[in-house]
């Protein structure tokens, strides 16, 4: 049977255990994915939003199976990627590449551009080299950093953050992947080339013309909105929200996601001056030992006795999933 | 149970293992060794007698797991084996040599810790003015090897100027008592001193230098700063804290090479500790002693990383609680 | 002195200019650069020692008995009119075969164990350190003296002894680099394009943790020559191989009136140590990349 | 009522290769009880223009030329004694950094490194001290208090730590506080709150604040007025509502919209070509030329001055001509 859906995730979870002492009790863990399930579909795209240790990171490996599971499964072109083989998941590897945050510490300091990208082109095809040379030449071409002779020679270190990001956007896409991960994909880099890279990504994904799903990972859910249909928002390892993002920035329905929004500063002092913050005190709580029930009620203005001992399920509310008892 | 104290019992209790291996290692090597393992255990001895009742206490003839069980339960009551050649329990032996080898490396790492600390701060609060002289000096001290350091002091202060005693711990033929006794150990104590801070101050002087620099560049230091405190409170107070705990890594890690440094220097001055035991059982081919001698090294080794690592602890709160 | 050497020395040519071609610390670049030509020129004597040398080395009589220093006999000679001069150039030779090829056994029992346990973690990590640690803890002198005790006093075994004490060091840094390395997103890069664990190990951590390793393994070649000499000095020799430390060990007997005995064997050991300090040293902060920023 | 005057302060960076000019002839006065924004991207100087003025500088960094001068006294900062300074520096001038992690002495109680300044400042007793600590912190809205004091920073979470940091800045009623991306280590819904603590905490004192930030959103939230930096030199300074209601200089206009609001539609991104110039050789004339969309031949020749044009506005730009 032919499925639309190019990905789709299934009651995740990756427990890390957290080493004690000779003395501790019994075994903890961080429960960094907590039981997320999603689909995306071919040719869509979808945000994860989240702040510092929401898990949205370790979401993203799992996805490509850079880490193993706790539980939980993902298919990727109906295939459940944790049953591959070792062999198997290598055929795979070309078809799903992810970018990362930090340009300059995903590059091989000790390598030239021309040597990073001949690498992944000389694994996964059978190409000659010049052919393989003419490959890098247009794939650097295609991510803006012409003329690409130029560039060859260079290693990480003599390359602008930009350009840098744009090596690993050429890397990833260099074997023409179907699903693209972004995990912050500029938040590493200076504010006015930002705009470059992300015309970038999306010039990218323009092009494929559906055949490429997206997964932008960010905190700023600015930037998911201008790459992303849909979004996922993830507090301590937990889903809370999942829907439209449009929908989501106009009327967000977790009370989460209503202070992630109300939180972020508008360059424009009128109306942010104007605007109606919601009070929350406090900070994320630690991940070895979050609060019972909803992880989000000690710092919730809408709290109800029943968050504080019982975990929420998923919600439907249009067309939305929200984990919150607002709107059981 | 407050965090410090169950930190210290986990040190302990990781560091119990340690000297366990060391007798285990023993034992794998007494019998890995070729021929008879009883020439070890025993020495070289010439009465047949001696040497069957010794392996009979040994369990020479017995499998080796059982051996393995005789062997740990000797050392841990204490049992090292006999020296024949010097008519006495090897484990005596040792222990009444132990004081005068600690007094040696205690007293040079007092010092060398104290001046090496002091410098090394300085030099590096005033980058520039001595530099040169000191690097070079920490390069020098930490090459010389203690021997050859030791022979070049003796003959020097002792064989040429005549200032100090060519060996031993006391004036032989003089009993002197009490404070007159103390004095004369510390005539005798300095060359021996001597030769072994000079390495351990180079050393310390070097980290700590190279420690309160890279404490200097530190984010907290510029806090420091602008809350307009004195540059001697930034410096003393700020950097030298936080740079204490890899200098406390280091003189602890050190203490190995001190006592080895005290074994070899020992053997020059005639220091009555272990390194003469040491040196002279090698020369009589008296193996029980050498393995003693190894057993008590290591522990005494074992004993001051534990005690490091306690210090570790107590220095820097983010170990403790970990 | 650095400005001489620079000028003189026929090695500012290619090499070190390709070595060095990128910018660093005026400091640490001259003391790489000092200890490099003091370890090349003890290599050459120890290379060329037969045709510096005048007599065989070891040979009793060559002379009279504690003969001063004078123009045949360069050092002076021993208690057995053996040659001081030849001797220490064999010695040389000696403690640089015994840094080396002991080293080299602890480079390959090391990266072994580095490797595995910092790769590999888990239980097998945990097993791999616990040993490296005890190791480590243990007096390496102490333990390489009971090995050489108890297997027969002689060359080989010195070396083996030696190499066998030193790995723990090594393997414990290779680990830790490894550790680190690892972590680095570009090997999370490397997974994501599908590489294998062989290729990742050899050709993204491996050339990475280089810089680290190189010099801790030079000063840990600095440590075997001087466990070997200390151990001469305690009498625990191959006596049919010239060694600096048994020399010391000679004079011992003779401080009060052979001064040279002492003198001239320590004194060239010591320019060994300070050689191989400097360029270790001067590596270290040479090629650690936050030393360099500033 | 002025308070800082700062006039054609040049600050020059020595590395091993070059001398990197930081921060180039800049001008810029702080009244009382003034909120200011120094923005710019990384390399502009933003930076050390601020650490420049309590002269916290690297030790490669030296102040070549221009004065700071601290009013209603006219001191000139740059010249004053360092024992002189030391008064100021957490007494006249507070300083929030931007990573309360590195920036806190990791071996000390946060108490202590509180007290600690209000000791050296105030002549008070250790215990005064540590009580008036406590206070701060309860004025920072730090739950449990006390107990906070006696802890580490290690065991403190991201926003505690800053509010560590802003209590030892404001522990001796500073005239001027001075904050170097202050919230940019902390996540969004921390940010908001440490800003708030903030914005009210300068209005409560009078005290005046130069924030320096990459981020136009922060800026528009807790500012009067904004100083654009680029490459080393303000190329626009304004109060906050009429820069963001028509911001004048090219690189102001491409900053705003270079990155996507939540407002916006998707279209809007304005793309900036080019990265920041190398600042051990500046281009010449117009620093921003090379990605300027609307240089042209003068631009590259000359370096345009600050010009005020318009009440509280200055561009440094030939368009404004």
């Amino acid at each position: 049977m032919e499925s639309h859906f190019s990905l789709k995730v299934i009651n995740l979870k990756k427990y890390f255990p957290v080493s004690r002492g000779f003395f501790a009790g019994p075994q903890k863990y961080v429960k960094a994915v907590d039981n997320i399930s999603f689909v995306v579909e071919k040719g869509g795209t979808l945000g994860i939003v989240g702040e510092s240790g929401s898990g949205k990171t370790t979401l993203a490996r799992l996805v490509l199976r850079l880490i193993e599971p706790t539980s939980g499964s993902v298919y990727f072109d109906n295939k459940n990627i944790f049953e591959l083989n070792k062999h198997e998941l290598r055929r795979l590897r070309p078809q799903m590449q992810m970018i990362f945050q930090d340009p300059m510490a995903s590059l091989n300091p000790r390598k030239k551009v021309k040597q990073i990208l001949a690498q992944v082109l000389k694994l996964h095809t059978s190409l000659s080299s010049e052919e393989i040379h003419e490959r890098i030449l247009s794939l650097l071409e295609k991510v803006g950093l012409s003329p690409p002779e130029l560039f060859l020679e260079r290693y990480p270190h003599e390359l602008s953050g930009g350009q840098r990001q744009r090596v690993c956007i050429s890397r990833a896409i260099a074997l023409n992947p179907r699903l693209l991960i972004a995990d912050e994909p500029v938040s590493a880099l200076d504010v006015s080339v930002r705009g470059q890279i992300i015309k970038l990504l999306l010039d990218i994904y323009n092009e494929s013309r559906g055949d490429m799903t997206y997964i932008v990972i960010s905190h700023d859910i600015a930037l998911i909105k201008s790459m992303c249909k849909n979004t996922l928002v993830m507090y301590l390892g937990r889903m809370v929200e999942l829907g439209e993002t449009d929908r989501i920035i106009e009327s967000p329905l977790h009370p989460y996601t209503k202070v992630l929004i109300s939180a972020i500063p508008i360059p424009d002092p009128e109306s942010a001056r104007e605007r109606k913050r919601i009070p929350i005190t406090g900070e994320p709580p630690s991940l070895i030992d979050p609060p019972p029930g909803c992880h989000f009620h000690p710092r919730c203005p809408y709290v109800m006795d029943k968050c504080r001992t019982e975990t929420p399920s998923y919600f439907q509310v249009d067309d939305r999933l929200v984990s919150c008892f607002l709107y059981e | 149970m407050s965090p410090l104290i169950s930190f210290i019992i986990k040190k302990l209790v990781q560091y119990i293992p340690m000297m366990f291996a060391v007798i285990i290692i023993t034992f794998i090597l007494v019998n890995m060794a070729p021929g008879d393992p009883t020439f070890i255990l025993v020495g070289e001895v010439g009465d047949e007698e001696f040497v069957r009742a010794a392996r009979a206490r040994l369990g020479l003839d017995k499998p080796l797991h059982e051996r393995f069980l005789i062997y740990v339960s000797n050392v841990l009551k204490g049992d090292l084996g006999y020296s024949y050649l010097r008519s006495e329990p090897v484990a005596k032996l040792i222990i009444d040599r132990i004081p005068a080898t600690l007094l040696l490396v205690l007293t040079a790492m007092f010092f060398s810790a104290l001046v090496g600390i002091i410098i090394g701060t300085i030099a590096a609060a005033k980058r520039g003015v001595l530099d040169i002289s000191l690097s070079t000096f920490s390069l020098v001290g930490i090459s010389i090897p203690y021997f050859w350091l030791g022979q070049i002091i003796l003959v020097i202060f002792a064989v040429k100027l005549g200032l100090f005693p060519l060996g031993g711990m006391v004036t032989v033929g003089r009993n002197y008592q009490g404070i007159d006794h103390i004095l004369d150990v510390i005539y005798h104590l300095v060359l021996p001193v001597m030769t072994l801070a000079i390495f351990n101050l180079a050393y310390t002087t070097k980290i700590t230098r190279g420690s309160v620099l890279e404490a200097l560049t530190q984010d907290y230091i510029v806090t420091a700063r602008s809350k307009g405190l004195p540059e001697s409170k930034v410096i003393f107070k700020h950097a030298l804290r936080n740079a204490l705990i890899p200098v406390v890594t280091y003189t602890g890690f050190n203490t190995g090479v001190l006592l080895i440094g005290a074994i070899l220097t020992e053997t020059i001055f005639a220091w009555p500790g272990m390194g003469s035991l040491l040196y002279d059982s090698i020369r009589l081919r008296d193996y029980p002693v050498i393995l003693g001698v190894f057993i008590y090294g290591s522990i005494i080794i074992i004993i001051a990383n534990l005690i490091v690592d306690i210090l570790y602890g107590l220095l820097d709160p983010r170990i403790r609680v970990r | 002195m650095n400005k001489i050497i620079g000028k003189n020395s026929l090695l500012k040519s290619n090499f070190l200019q390709l070595l060095f071609k990128k910018i660093t610390p005026a400091k640490a670049n001259s003391r790489v650069f000092t200890g490099l030509v003091v370890v090349l020129a003890i290599t050459m004597m120890a290379i060329t020692a037969p045709l510096i040398t005048w007599y065989p080395p070891l040979k009793t009589l060559v002379g009279e008995p504690f003969t001063t220093p004078n123009n045949y006999y360069l050092f002076g000679t021993d208690d057995l009119g053996r040659d001081i001069y030849t001797n220490v150039v064999y010695g040389i030779r000696t403690s640089l075969i015994v840094g080396l090829s002991s080293v080299l056994i602890a480079v390959i029992i090391g990266t072994l164990i580095g490797v595995l346990a910092g790769y590999y973690r888990g239980l097998l990590e945990d097993f791999l350190m616990r040993i490296t640690d005890m190791t480590l803890i243990l007096p390496q002198f102490l333990l390489a003296l009971i090995i050489v005790a108890i297997f027969g006093q002689n060359f080989q075994n010195i070396i083996i002894a030696i190499g066998i004490v030193s790995w723990p060091g090594i393997a414990r840094m290779i680990r830790a680099e490894f550790l680190s390395i690892r972590e680095r997103p570009f090997i999370e890069a490397a997974k994501a394009i599908g590489l294998s664990d062989i290729k990742i190990i050899f050709s993204e951590i491996l050339p990475n943790a280089m810089p680290s390793v190189i010099p801790y393994v030079i000063l840990q070649i600095n440590a075997a020559i001087l466990i070997e000499a200390g151990l001469g000095f305690l009498g625990i020799a191959d006596p049919n191989v010239p060694s600096l430390g048994l020399m010391l060990n000679t004079a011992q007997q003779y401080l009060m009136n052979a001064w040279w005995m002492a003198v001239f064997p320590g004194l060239m050991l010591s320019i060994i140590v300070i050689g191989l300090n400097l360029l270790g040293d001067g590596l270290v902060e040479y090629l650690n990349p936050r030393l360099r920023k500033r | 009522m002025k308070l800082l005057e700062i006039s054609n302060l040049v600050v020059y960076y020595s590395t091993l290769q070059s001398l990197v000019k930081a921060v180039d002839n800049i001008s810029l006065e702080v009244n009382r009880g003034e909120a200011v924004a120094i923005v710019g991207e990384s390399g502009s100087g933003k930076t050390t223009l601020a650490l420049s003025i309590p002269r916290l500088l690297p030790d490669n960094a030296r102040i070549l030329s221009g004065s700071i001068q601290l009013h209603p006294e006219k001191i000139d900062l740059t010249k004053l004694s360092e024992k002189e300074l030391r008064k100021i520096r957490g007494g006249r001038i507070g300083m929030i950094f931007q990573d309360p992690m590195t920036y806190l002495n990791p071996v000390m109680k946060v108490g202590d490194q509180i007290a600690e300044s209000i000791v050296h400042h105030q002549n008070c007793s250790l215990k005064e001290a540590r009580k008036k600590s406590i206070e701060l912190l309860e004025k920072l809205k730090v739950p449990d208090a006390d107990n906070v004091a006696s802890r580490y920073p290690h065991q403190l979470s991201g926003g505690m730590k800053q509010r560590v940091m802003i209590s030892i800045a404001i522990s001796c009623n500073p005239e001027l506080l001075i904050a170097d991306e202050p919230t940019t280590a902390l996540d969004v819904t921390v940010q908001a709150e440490v800003l708030e603590l903030l914005k009210n905490l300068i209005r409560e004192l009078k005290t005046a604040l130069i924030l320096v930030t990459h981020d136009l959103g922060i800026v528009a939230e807790t500012c009067d007025r904004v100083a654009i930096m680029y490459a080393g030199k303000i190329v626009e300074l304004a109060d906050i509502y009429s820069l963001y209601k028509d911001p004048k200089h090219p690189y102001t206009i491409g900053l705003l919209n270079a990155v996507p609001t939540i407002k916006e539609s998707q279209s809007r991104i304005h793309i900036m070509t080019g990265s920041i110039p190398d600042l051990t050789n500046p281009p010449p004339g117009c620093r921003f030329h090379p990605r300027c969309p609307y240089m042209f031949e003068k631009c590259m020749r000359e370096e345009p001055p600050l010009i005020n044009f318009n009440k509280n506005r200055y561009v440094a730009c030939w368009l404004m001509e």
